[in-house]
């Protein structure tokens, strides 16, 4: 068997700390350190996996099935809009009750068939939502991860209205089955300028619970894209709040200036945690000389 | 014009060329979804007849969204080349499918006859298709082009590396790119598609690609998937733009959906050409598509999902693509519910742009709300590689982490080359060689003895 | 294109013709007459398709598909047990009323899912059947292919009633969303020494009504297929109905004297109308001398 | 022995082999109306987590039905080689995999391995080997089986001509014998299912098929595919049998039902290899298997359905047999609900085949009450074909006008060849170019020219 690095073949182990997530090193014992072990700090990437043949080695084929049957999982599971509410509450103590509505999509089989009726709200909805002057409605939606928007939604909210302290915001709206373009249909009933809709994105095989925002300026229904701005991966190993609430508050200042968002709207935010180009690059010896390059800590 | 045809005693009448067309269509979540799919597969065998029976010039007489409305349409019209047509234009549906499966009909006729095709003959043929003959005829199809290698011919399958990273980490990335060159992969590109839209962040995953590429003089191309905008950008700040990226629709309320224009895709075209960065060529374009995208932003025009996807083929050969890249699992399971219909779009999406001269890749993946596992992925990746796919995506171990849907790992791409006996670009493949991953009396790549070859001393496997 | 035989391309009259089942001659202009044509009389296989390159050209390829599109429709089709008694009682005027029975599963996609419901007696089925010493039931189940048993049971049981006078036979039992082993259970609760089983096959492209016939002696729930014996492909291109009745008859008599059926009971029936041999074999000239084969007309 | 794993935070327990086998099955309907199917996503991946960790000495030491109960079991131990089993005797299933797709074990080591190997290790293995894997081993594996020409080797596909006819008619027979022929097929076996069980019959088409093959000097065999022990009545009245035909299952229950035991299967055997009509070889014995019999039968002991159809396997390699085949969507739906189930079954019937030496083909098939088309076949056959297949099967246009179902049409077969670059088997390719029907130069079937071939005249085309 070829291996790249070398490693020992398939043990129960190992495959249950790679399902786990953790990518820490994986060695299989002191005669083959697992040369990559170290570079798995900089990313999650299934880099480095172990090569037997032309594919890969039973421990890691089965990692990822375990994943995903995960991921399905995540898809499926179903928001719970008072513990949600709750949660909002906590973080922002001062914040009005949360509101609820629906989409068109009576259940989940319907949500994923049907991105149509998640786009629009259930005409019950309307009676609940309060009409007045609003700057900017949050939108806290499932999407399709739950788990995203009750993991990262409640921090985001209580950051961005600490944020933006002279602006008029609107009660957080939990949308339950709901596509991003439902903001547009919730702003438009409360009369709201902006809206941020943070949403569950897909779940992927190793984050369930990332999670989006989508950025409009003056939203009515039939929105086009192209007229949001998004800030995608807000999650532990993705983008942090601090930082998203910096870009989000960037984006609806200079999204007020404008008045516009979407392709028009550049994002030239400064980077709270700029990586560092020279760092990364550097650590690529030139081909002429290739000489063992030093450690290089990893720099975030 | 009467579209109707007789089945099993029952008379199926279609009304328009774009109902007839999307009832011919195999089943698939889309067309349900937009209320177009046919109520019973009798009905669908019925619309392949009355289909199959119908000339191809109907299609420069009859067009499924009107001149005035739709500068796809305009764009489709305007460029028809009618000498190409002559060859087919006595021609049927039926009889067009049975032309393009013949013996005589080679690699030189079909690339001659392409100009002459527009998206709604060639989107119409594939439907009385069947998979096999999808494969049997865009394996005769060689579509060639050329940046800092070549890639196209047959015998040549390459490979984009998709190295994303969730916060765009200069480091996470290059680790991830380097994984990927050591099996082979990165020859169509290296390509980031970055998590954040920032045009100071795209100049810095660029820059990073730049050092990388040069340091080891590796023959291929670099392009950070930004939108259009941003990438002029970038190029105006004299970033080191090799390809332009942008995603692409097959009309222009879809284009305008995703911010684009043809005027602006003409603008970047002309902007990264002047750049003159190439060397075996200067095909500078890298499109991506996939079907559901105009009907996700209510933008299909009550046309079939798969038929408007065809006309975004149009507009990518007007700008002389080097990729060509149909996502075709990606937007999920309310286009395409299962890994049937992802299979069968895959075969459809590669064939219609062959036919209409378009470097055709593809992202043989799908996302965790679709019916779909790995075991589909191979199914697809390895009739994609008999049907001689330009290029084939890989991401570490196809698990995409920023984006969060499976693609293939790089590994997969070497599986299919060795079981179909594929190679890799061949000035990539000389590199290959050059760096001592690659054996040419096995043909396989081989894992690099540590820590004795330049890439593993890269990622200080010595230290 | 290559075309075996040449054939003018796609047009739709010979799409319907091909589809329809007419396979006769399709031939496509006074130029190229279809060398096929003569053969299609000794056989509806799909002979002599015209092919383009290595494979069919399109006329072919659509006739196919519309015929699977009705040979799936046929699987879905429902028995109406009224009109099948109705048609038996026409068939044979002396015979006492049908009895209707139902199998454990409910509807079509339960039998197809469930083989194991489909060959138990709904429980209150047992009550319909009376007990008495009966030789013979025969027993008209949907199977595959309701349309089967309608066209063909009503003929065949009426004929094995005449050709069996001395024979105890029990009323005929319609079985809905039966399969073969559930006449076991009907013949053991009748106390039945024989059952006929004349049951749907499975729908073709080119037939969508042949119907089988499944013999067992002595027949109790749990029989292996082993024990019985099976007469197939009855329908207006395969097997005839005297021909059908006239080997039943035959395995019912070899059955009674052996005192079994399956296996062990071999069909010697002598044949009502042998294909010859000879006359097959003799339109092949031998390859020393491949002359022309005289015009052989076709032998049933 | 504790089998169990961890997945998710949750543990799961399984009762024994047999259950833990099962749930380590990807989903099919078979095992779900067994009550056998792991009932989640995450069960069956946790099966597999621990069948990965399993010895495979495990699976001499333990049986999925007792030794004293079935003589299959019985055939598996008597005839166990510890010798062969020695290189992989150590090794867990998951080690046993990563041993089969490494580079460095070829075809002679996997040929050397196999009488070694029982067939629960072989179906354990492919349930956590995906679908390019169960390709990628299976082609290393080369079977070469001879009667009266050679098949099984690198490059060559074979094929059984299927020219079923509703009432036998023998003239019927022959015209569609005659159809395959001019594709190129029939060199595997042309092999008659007969629509009467009768012996008279059986003969009637043996003798005619025998003219057709000595006039013709075809090297091929022919076969009359009527239940045993009516070919050994046949033999016995003289008739010229050259393969005998048994439908056989993985457990000796389960072949009662079909009415064949062991010893009847060796008493044809011997009496089919002392009629001496092999040329080029002795294989004497055709084998038809597919997922669902034993279940069927009620006859599969609690064990799942690939698990059980892979000890059929068994069965078959103790007689030697020219051609095994896996009529692999042919029961229906409720063994194989659609088709990608079975098109999974089909890879998965091929490569344990192989990997215990049995010289595996495939019928391409579905039938009409189980969702699945004949793009469904596109795949599976081009995916068998790059797998090594032994042969496949081919009906006059896909359509078995008697037994009432799909399988692959002749030119799908000439496709095949011709989009993997397959050859026949070499006596018979050397026919075809006698008969002018096949040109070696551009490796093509040809259309004869009327009426210049012996085979046209033979059908009168002249006349
Ligand atoms: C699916 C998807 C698409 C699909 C959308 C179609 C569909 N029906 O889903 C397609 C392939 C068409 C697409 C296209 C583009 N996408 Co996109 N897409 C995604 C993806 C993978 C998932 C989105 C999701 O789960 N949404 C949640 C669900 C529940 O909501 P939804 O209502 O169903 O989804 C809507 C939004 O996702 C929206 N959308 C999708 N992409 C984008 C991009 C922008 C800038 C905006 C404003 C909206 C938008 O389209 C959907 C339908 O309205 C994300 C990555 C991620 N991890 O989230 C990238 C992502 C959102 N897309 C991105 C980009 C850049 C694009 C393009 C601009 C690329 C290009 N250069 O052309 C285009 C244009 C999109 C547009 N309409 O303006 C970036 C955005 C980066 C940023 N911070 O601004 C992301 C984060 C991926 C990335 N890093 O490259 N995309
Ligand atoms: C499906 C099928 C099978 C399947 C059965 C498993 C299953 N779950 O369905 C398999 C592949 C296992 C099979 C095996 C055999 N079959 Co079978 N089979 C068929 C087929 C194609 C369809 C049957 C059908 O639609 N039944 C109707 C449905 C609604 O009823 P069912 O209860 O679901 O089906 C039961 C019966 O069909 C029975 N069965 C199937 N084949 C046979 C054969 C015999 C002799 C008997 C008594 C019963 C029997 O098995 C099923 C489950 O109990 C027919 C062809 C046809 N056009 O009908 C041939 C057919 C019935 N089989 C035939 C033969 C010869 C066999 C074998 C004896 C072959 C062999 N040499 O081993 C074996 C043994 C069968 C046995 N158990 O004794 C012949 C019978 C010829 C004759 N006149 O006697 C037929 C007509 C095909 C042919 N001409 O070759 N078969």
């Amino acid at each position: 068997m070829t291996g790249l690095p070398p490693r020992a073949s398939f043990d129960r182990e190992t495959v249950a700390k790679a399902e786990s997530g953790t990518r820490e090193a994986v060695s299989s014992g002191p005669s083959s350190p697992d040369p990559w072990a170290r570079l798995r700090n900089a990313t999650r990437a299934r880099i480095g996996l172990g090569r037997t043949g032309d594919t890969q080695i039973t421990r890691d084929v089965l990692a990822f099935q375990g994943c995903h049957a995960g991921a399905r999982d995540a898809v499926h599971a179903a928001l719970d809009p008072a513990r949600l509410a709750a949660a909002i509450r906590n973080a922002s103590p001062l914040c009005p009750e949360p509101l609820v509505v629906s989409s068109q999509a009576s259940d989940r089989a319907t949500y994923l068939r049907r991105p149509d009726l998640g786009r629009r709200l259930c005409r019950s909805a309307r009676a609940v939502l309060p009409r007045e002057r609003w700057d900017l409605v949050l939108v806290l939606a499932d999407g399709l991860s739950p788990r995203a928007v009750e993991t990262q939604g409640p921090a985001l909210f209580s950051a961005v209205c600490e944020a933006l302290p002279g602006w008029r915001i609107a009660p957080p709206v939990i949308a339950l089955q709901g596509r991003v373009a439902i903001g547009d249909e919730i702003a438009e009933t409360m009369g709201a300028a902006f809206v941020a809709v943070l949403i569950g994105e897909r779940p992927g095989l190793s984050v369930h619970d990332s999670m989006g925002v989508y950025l409009t300026y003056r939203p009515v229904s039939g929105t086009p894209d192209s007229r949001r701005n998004c800030l995608s991966n807000i999650h532990a190993h993705g983008l942090a709040i601090p930082e998203a609430c910096a870009k989000l508050v960037w984006l609806l200042n200079e999204a007020r200036r404008l008045q516009t968002t979407g392709v028009a709207l550049k994002d030239r935010a400064p980077s709270l945690a700029p990586s560092s180009v020279s760092s990364a690059a550097s650590s690529f010896p030139t081909s002429s000389s290739p000489s063992p390059s030093p450690e290089t800590p990893h720099d975030d | 014009m009467i579209l109707a045809a007789t089945l099993s005693g029952e008379r199926f009448v279609f009304r328009d060329l774009r109902h007839l067309l999307a009832a011919a269509s195999p089943l698939r979540s889309g067309d349900q979804l937009a209320g177009l799919a046919a109520v019973s597969q009798t009905e669908r065998v019925a619309a392949r007849i009355a289909l199959a029976d119908l000339p191809l010039q109907t299609f420069l007489e009859h067009q499924v969204i009107p001149y005035e409305a739709d500068d796809v349409t305009r764009l489709i019209l305007d460029t028809h080349d009618a000498g190409a047509f002559a060859p087919v234009g006595h021609m049927t549906v039926g009889a067009f499918r049975d032309w393009l499966l013949a013996h005589e009909t080679d690699g030189v006729s079909l690339r001659a006859v392409a100009p002459g095709l527009t998206p709604e003959m060639v989107a119409a043929v594939s439907k009385i298709m069947r998979n096999q003959d999808l494969i049997a005829v865009s394996r005769k199809i060689e579509i060639v082009t050329r940046f800092r290698n070549t890639i196209g011919q047959h015998g040549v399958l390459a490979s984009r590396l998709q190295p994303n990273h969730p916060t765009d980490d200069l480091k996470g990335i290059a680790i991830s790119t380097l994984d990927g060159l050591l099996y082979g992969c990165g020859d169509a590109v290296i390509g980031i598609n970055p998590a954040s839209d920032s045009v100071e962040n795209g100049l810095a995953l660029l820059d990073m690609l730049e050092t990388l590429r040069i340091t080891y003089d590796i023959p291929t191309q670099s392009c950070v998937l930004t939108h259009v905008t941003n990438t002029i950008e970038i190029i105006n700040r004299g970033g080191p733009v090799d390809l332009v990226f942008q995603s692409i629709a097959g009309t222009q309320k879809a284009n305008e959906g995703f911010g684009v224009t043809l005027g602006i895709l003409a603008e970047a075209h002309d902007a990264a050409r002047a750049l003159g960065r190439g060397t075996c060529g200067q095909n500078v374009m890298y499109f991506e598509t996939g079907q559901g995208a105009a009907l996700s932003a209510d933008a299909h025009h009550g046309v079939d999902q798969q038929t408007v996807e065809t006309r975004a083929y149009a507009v990518a050969r007007a700008f002389d693509p080097l990729l060509v890249n149909t996502v075709v699992g990606f937007i999920g399971p309310e286009y395409l519910y299962d890994g049937k219909q992802i299979l069968r779009a895959g075969l459809e999406d590669h064939f219609c742009a062959k036919l209409l001269g378009v470097p055709m890749g593809c992202d043989v993946c799908y996302t965790n709300h679709a019916e779909a596992d790995q075991d589909d992925m191979d199914a697809l990746m390895l009739l994609l590689g008999a049907a001689g796919v330009t290029f084939l995506i890989g991401v570490p171990g196809a698990d995409d982490i920023m984006l969060n849907y499976q693609s293939l790992a790089f590994s997969d791409i070497l599986t299919t080359r060795a079981i179909l006996g594929l190679r890799p670009a061949p000035e990539f493949a000389q590199w290959l060689e050059r760096m001592a991953l690659y054996d040419p009396q096995t043909a396989r790549m081989q894992a690099p003895a540590l820590p004795d070859t330049p890439l593993s001393r890269m990622i200080g496997w010595d230290s």
